[in-house]
């Protein structure tokens, strides 16, 4: 047992569970629970003038409806703004249940609590509610014009502005050899986790305590939130993340309006509560992501070197802020990407609309941010006609420059500072994977054969792992099993697994006897959650550290035992060895034994601990800085992110009749760091390259002008099928180590999906010859573009 | 995403089911397949008060081939008409089928309930409309027998009425030197498609040569068009259907990329059914 | 929603302006109108009983005549509720000369629709309301060409003054699929009879 | 007023089963909360995405999509009837292997659906494979992994 895991594509733990029907998710529990069904708004901006609720009252099987004049204290405040930032001067957030007025066509307004999801259905269709339309807010134009506004106190729509910069771009642009202007769109889409939101809350009248099971990206936010909320102190409420259908970003936002009415009513009705969200509530009242829009302006040298750039742009946060600037203020960072222009400057407007909330999506804003600078890159080299790597080559920062000081703020208040990569090892890695010297070539047998082709790539930096810190707690039992917990959740990254991998290996146990638990507060109370890439760099550092602190201490008591040096000493296969002493070892488990003094023999193992077994009687039992018990607790927390980094290449072919687009080749160059399991991480890249494709050429939220989300179903909102992603999908990987934490790891879950917009644009732009700006782009988008771009050209000739 | 209540009946004969039809007129619906229609109860777009459940029907569970037609009844589910005889005896069949849907919803939905649902995007409507096929209504008063061309009425909406059980619906097989193809292009594989276009040729000189299509997803019902004169010229054919279709645009497709896919897909559904 | 069309009317603009505008004709064309209750100048309640087979539904509405620039154009601004959705909707009707003593008529439905059946019915709802459409007007040209009779329409016997409910029909509405029965409401839209039972369902 | 139940019987996994439910309950919800085999997920309820995807006399139909009512009398096989005697079959050994999965939510009905379609055909090509889970969605594994099991599958 001495070979690492760490590094080794060691089945998932949990696999198991899941295949034989054992997984359980949130509506696999409290079948004794009354179920929530929600009343919500048919109109995107409205103020509520009545709701009648009477002929609700009929129906059987009704136990409660709550509207807003039901709730008080916190209750009835606002939810919480969660990430508060000085420019965003006018955050706003919704109420539990709508107060007078709905900025979005699906906000709750009054929930029903039933014995079952059905009769709930029955009677909250029975609620009327008497609706005075007030004019609707619906995309960016319509936020920026003002004409009418989302929330009568917040002038022109606009949320927040903000402003960075370095240099002085503007100045530089109107003195630079070169100059572009660009205008790009990405529209919404969302994390759609194929399982939806969910909350079950059982009050104990008896202890006093709440208990609340959720599908959650955040179970220690949740608690904290339902704690304030429901005026409950903290060491009251547990949380507990079972297992979750997927998350992708939309599940960090707590509290919904559904957590907190769950919760409330079990504890006023004295009976399990249940909130689960069926798909269509999942479109129209969890959250959305990514509808920007861009203004570039660039200048350049001949050889395509950026010397200044100036982004403006517009964000489109829907009809609340709880979440904050996070997304618009990635977009801003994250855009510059692996080059170092000489000047930047980026404004942008975070602006209300009467949609459903934005909050992060797999990516959170680096999609549009990659999106904004490759098709720059891209523009550069079409005006200068120079090969497109090329371009990027002369602009990036090189691997002896890092650290590289951005001089920027990230999304974390902290220094936009690259700890390491090498952009030119990876640019030659992914060019020689997608063979991109060699295109020409496939291009023209492949017009020979009256097909058209097209190559394109992307690149981006990732920051990934931001604070503020997480915690592991390692735990030898006396059996030798080590039981493992940090307080962030799981949604399928197979942390059961990894974490494992990181203790087995600290430890020098089989990776079979590490059992790991997340997101549950009674196990662990303080973390921040799963997100921006941080799991494995934030808990896996941190359990790595507790597992250092368990190992140490195991060293020290099986020392004494042994009378040896812990300096000599080695924890092999389970065993605390004296090294190069065969037969002087002693089991970890005998060791957890020994850690505890103990007054009591409760088995044959604990006897040896006991009073009259061990111990120096002139000490006492357990040492003025010791503890009892063999274990181990750390946290992890960096001075700041870790950037993770990336390039994808695609080949596509469109039909020059249909316009439809196909993706013959993918290729994904990858550097996150040493991998602690390589086939979790190509699983992950699959995962983000599929939702990249999904949100490049499949899927958009559709809204009217009047805020209605016309494709709230599975049937119009176009999530990729098996036969909708490439058949194969070619990954390489370079590992360059941070120096930021003790494992060297960087983060890696939102890294496919990130620069594939940007990529299928820039191929397909290479195959037609036309300019493509926003996307995502469907056949008839393309087919439409073909017309207009023709039109041109045939007027050009006129 | 749960259904209103509703009374169920299950009857064991056409002759119960229709009887139960009658007495509650436009109170009921049909379930066979229920692969459209659930969707809509648990959306609750639909609330019927009674469901009559057919499923029990075993005399409609059959596909056969008699009196020159590929007989259809209510309860044969598409995998069966894909799987029998049929796709032999009218190859169209099985090129459409394997573009509804997926096999999962191919297990349960029925051929005869998605004809009769009517969708403008419904594969089969073209089908039986290009084949100039009909549909066999029985009520408790009788039955009749309607056509394609006067069966489809509208989007959704089709010529059976609320006492009428649909219980077969014949296509004609595939005459002596006839071809065929379906061809269509949908967003995602399985989804509904954009514009779809069912095309049979015959081959021959003179009076003999015929080349029929029908198209869907650019009408309200499924549009036939004689194509023979024009079949022999791509760019003819080209112009010729794409003058001939009317198309909406909507969230997926304008309405003048439907119309320009609806000649390409002419061209490739009337190439693909000669080279067949 | 926008739904969009034109149709051509067999009567001069000044009768086509009385003809649609008059409850009367409304109450008998509007498919599936049951009942129109003045409520106001030129302002309506209706009761649309629409949809068919076995997804037939009653439901309730408000439509108002406005921006009348007699006899060339108006608004009708119709609005309705139901269990699955809302419906609220302008439709800017422009009367003209086609000649020979027929008008032409264009209407222009801007459709707001709430609810599930705005996030589902996407992909039919145009064509079913274009569909209605044509047949509210094929009703009204009938009226105007004197192949439906008027007289019947008044009021029910014992009726309540300024309320309208309609005759048994001549011309039946024809049967279709469930969707319609909750489709069906966008063709009510126009004509102010875009309403229905888009919205609607029955309990 | 009370909604009237009906008596169902169904044999599920093997086992006769009996639940007394009105006619709208849906069979997804009567294999998950009234029978607690909480396997069988339910995605979207409207036949879209396939995670509810059971065996209904051995073939993959959508669970989301019957009445329960409806299919009184028939054979079920859900996730929880694939593995015999404690062991997974090929199917679920190759999901483990190949990394099939991710968050698992969606896994019961691919492996349901491709059960079902290696009983049809047992050496399908790379394209077949595809094919043969073309009617489900998963947001996690971008599908290239459940590729590999199929294939996997049907090769052991």
């Amino acid at each position: 047992m001495t070979d690492r895991v760490f590094g080794q594509p060691v089945k998932r733990v949990e696999d198991r569970r899941m295949l034989t029907g054992g997984g359980q998710y949130l509506d696999d529990l409290g079948h004794d629970a009354l179920q929530i069904a929600v009343v919500r708004s048919p109109y995107a901006h409205a103020r509520v003038r009545d709701i009648d609720v009477t002929d609700a009252l009929d129906v059987d099987g009704l136990v409660a409806v709550y509207t807003y004049e039901d709730l008080i204290g916190p209750m009835a405040e606002p939810l919480p703004l969660l990430i508060p930032h000085p420019a965003l001067t006018h955050g706003r957030t919704q109420y539990a249940l709508a107060n007078g007025e709905v900025n979005y066509a699906g906000e709750a307004i009054a929930m029903v609590v039933a014995s079952d999801r059905y009769t709930a259905e029955d009677a909250a269709a029975r609620i009327v509610v008497d609706y005075e339309p007030l004019p609707d807010v619906v995309g960016v134009a319509a936020a920026r014009t003002a004409t009418h506004l989302v929330h009568e106190d917040v002038p022109g729509n606009v949320g927040a502005n903000l402003v960075q910069e370095f240099g002085d771009a503007r100045a530089a642009i109107q003195v630079a050899p070169h100059r572009l202007e660009l205008d790009l769109s990405i529209e919404r889409s969302a994390s759609t986790p194929l399982e939806g939101r969910g909350t079950l809350a059982r009050w104990d009248e008896e202890s006093h305590r709440l208990r609340v099971w959720s599908s959650t990206q955040t179970s220690t936010g949740l608690r904290a939130a339902l704690a304030a909320k429901l005026e409950l102190d903290l060491v009251d409420v547990e949380v507990i993340t079972p297992d979750v259908g997927g998350g992708f970003g939309v599940k960090i936002v707590h509290p919904w309006p559904e957590d907190l009415i769950a919760a409330w009513a079990c504890r006023r009705l004295r009976r399990p509560v249940k909130f689960t969200e069926d798909r269509r509530e999942h479109f129209i009242s969890a959250a959305h992501e990514r509808g920007q829009l861009h203004h570039i302006e660039v200048g350049f040298d001949d050889e395509g070197r950026v010397l200044g750039l100036d982004v403006r742009f517009w964000h489109d946060h829907g009809a609340y802020t709880p979440y904050g600037l996070i997304v618009p203020i990635i977009t801003s960072t994250q855009l510059l990407g692996p080059y170092k222009p000489a000047n930047y400057r980026v404004e942008f407007d975070s602006l209300y609309t009467n949609t459903v909330l934005v909050t992060p999506y797999r990516g959170a804003g680096r999609p549009q941010a990659a999106f904004a600078m490759e098709r720059t890159m891209d523009a550069i080299a079409a005006a200068l006609g120079r090969d497109r790597v090329q371009v990027r080559e002369v602009n990036f920062i090189q691997p002896a420059e890092m650290p590289y000081d951005n001089h920027m703020t990230f999304q974390d208040g902290r220094p936009l500072i690259y700890d390491s990569g090498d952009f030119p090892a990876t640019m030659a890695k992914l060019k020689k994977l997608v063979g991109w010297d060699e295109f020409e070539g496939v291009r023209t047998a492949a017009h020979a054969e009256g097909r058209t082709v097209g190559i394109g790539l992307g690149c981006y930096v990732e920051g990934t792992g931001v604070g503020p810190y997480e915690g592991g707690h390692v735990h030898i039992e006396t059996s030798g099993k080590v039981k493992v917990a940090t307080g962030l959740t799981t949604q399928g990254q197979g942390h059961a697994t990894v974490f494992a991998q990181i203790v087995a290996d600290e430890l020098g146990v089989p990776v079979e006897d590490v059992e790991v638990v997340t997101g549950d507060t009674r196990r662990f109370g303080y973390a921040v959650g799963t997100f921006a890439s941080r799991s494995a760099v934030m808990s896996g550092s941190a359990i790595a550290l507790a597992a250092r602190a368990a190992k140490a201490k195991a060293l020290r008591v099986a020392a004494d035992a042994l009378e040896a040096n812990p300096d000599d000493m080695e924890i092999v296969n389970g065993k605390v060895k004296v090294k190069g002493s065969p037969g002087q070892e002693i089991a970890l488990g005998t060791v957890a034994v020994l850690s505890n003094p103990l007054r009591y023999a409760f088995d044959k193992a604990s006897r040896s601990a006991t009073q009259f077994t061990v111990g120096d009687s002139g000490k006492p039992p357990v040492a003025e800085d010791d503890e009892p018990g063999l274990e181990g607790r750390d946290y992890y927390s960096p001075p700041r992110s870790t950037f993770a980094n990336g390039m994808h290449a695609a080949i596509v072919e469109t039909d020059p009749e249909t316009a439809e687009v196909r993706i013959l080749r993918y290729c994904v160059v990858h550097d996150c760091g040493p991998m602690i399991n390589p086939m979790i991480v190509e699983g992950q890249i699959h995962g983000g390259v599929a939702q990249g494709v999904g949100g490049a050429l499949y899927e958009r939220m559709h809204y009217d002008e009047h805020g209605q989300l016309l494709n709230a179903s599975f049937m119009d909102f176009l999530m990729p099928y098996v036969t909708e992603v490439p058949d194969g999908i070619e990954i390489d990987h370079l590992e360059t180590p941070t120096p930021l934490n003790p494992l060297g790891i960087k983060g890696l879950g939102e890294a496919g999906v990130i620069p594939v917009s940007a990529v299928l644009a820039a191929a397909i732009e290479d195959a037609e010859g036309i300019p493509i700006r926003s996307m995502p782009i469907s056949p008839s988008d393309l087919w439409e573009l073909r017309r207009a771009h023709r039109d041109t050209a045939t007027e050009g000739n006129d | 995403m749960k259904p209103a209540p509703f009374e169920y009946h299950r009857p064991a004969t056409v002759a119960e089911a229709v009887a139960v039809m009658a007495e509650l007129g436009d109170t009921a619906k049909v379930l066979a397949g229920g692969q459209s229609l659930v969707p809509m109860l648990s959306m609750r777009l639909a609330a019927p008060d009674h469901l009559v459940d057919i499923n029990r029907l075993a005399e409609l569970d059959y596909v056969r081939v008699a009196d020159g037609a590929v007989k259809v009844g209510a309860l044969a589910r598409h995998r069966d008409v894909e799987r029998r005889a049929a796709s032999a005896a009218q190859p169209l069949l099985g090129q459409a089928l394997r573009l509804v849907a997926h096999p999962t919803i191919r297990n349960r939905g029925t051929t005869v309930g998605s004809i009769v649902h009517a969708d403008p995007a419904g594969e089969l409507t073209a089908v039986l409309a290009v084949l100039g096929g009909s549909v066999r209504l029985v009520s408790a008063g009788g039955e009749r027998v309607v056509p394609a061309a006067d069966f489809f009425l509208g989007p959704l909406e089709s010529a059976t009425r609320p006492d009428e059980l649909a219980v077969e619906v014949s296509f004609p097989v595939a005459a002596d030197g006839a071809s065929s193809a379906f061809v269509e292009v949908a967003r995602r594989h399985g989804d509904y498609a954009v514009c779809g276009v069912a095309a049979v040729v015959r081959r021959g000189s003179g009076k003999k040569a015929e080349a029929r299509l029908a198209l869907i997803s650019v009408a309200a019902t499924p549009l036939v068009l004689d194509v023979t004169m024009v079949a022999n010229s791509d760019d003819a054919l080209r112009a010729y259907v794409t003058g001939q279709v009317e198309p909406s645009g909507d969230i997926h497709a304008s309405a003048d990329y439907r119309r320009h896919l609806a000649g390409v897909l002419a061209v490739r559904a009337v190439r693909e059914a000669q080279a067949a | 929603m926008k739904v969009s069309g034109d149709t051509v009317l067999h009567a001069d603009a000044e009768t086509v302006w009385r003809t649609v505008t008059d409850p009367q004709v409304l109450v008998r064309t509007i498919p599936g109108c049951e009942r129109l209750e003045v409520t106001g100048p030129d302002a309506y309640a209706m009761t649309v009983s629409a949809g068919v087979a076995s997804i037939k539904g009653t439901y309730d509405g408000a439509v108002a005549l406005t921006d009348q620039n007699r006899p060339s154009s108006f608004v009708l601004r119709a609005s309705g509720a139901g269990a699955s959705g809302t419906i609220r909707t302008d439709v800017a009707v422009t009367l003209s000369d086609g000649g020979n003593g027929t008008t032409s008529l264009r209407y222009d439905a801007d459709a707001d629709v709430g609810g599930m059946v705005g996030g589902v019915g996407q992909r039919v709802l145009t064509s079913v309301a274009k569909k209605m459409a044509g047949q509210f007007f094929a009703n009204v040209d009938d009226v105007l060409t004197g192949a439906a009779p008027v007289a019947p329409a008044t009021a029910a016997a014992g009726a309540t003054p300024g309320v309208f409910t309609a005759p048994p029909r001549a011309r039946a509405v024809p049967s279709g699929g469930f969707v319609k029965g909750v489709l069906v409401g966008a063709g009510v839209a126009l004509a102010g009879v875009l309403v229905g039972t888009l919205i609607g369902r029955r309990r | 007023m009370t909604e009237a139940v009906h008596d169902v019987r169904l044999r599920v996994n093997g086992v006769p089963r009996e639940v007394n439910v009105p006619a709208r309950r849906l069979l997804s919800d009567v294999l998950r909360h009234d029978l607690q085999l909480t396997g069988t997920h339910v995605g979207c309820e409207h036949g879209v995405c396939g995670a509810c995807t059971v065996l209904l006399d051995g073939a993959p139909v959508r669970s989301c999509l019957l009445f329960a009512v409806a299919v009184d009398g028939h054979e079920v096989t859900t996730v929880e009837g694939l593995a015999e005697d404690g062991e997974m079959s090929a199917v679920q050994r190759a999901f483990e292997n190949c990394h099939g999965l991710q968050c698992g939510f969606c896994t019961p009905g691919f492996l349901t659906t491709i059960t079902a379609g290696l009983r049809e055909n047992r050496n399908p090509t790379r394209a077949e494979a595809r094919e043969m889970i073309a009617g489900n969605l998963c947001r996690c594994t971008g599908y290239q992994n459940i590729v590999k099991a199929v294939l996997e599958a049907a090769g052991s």
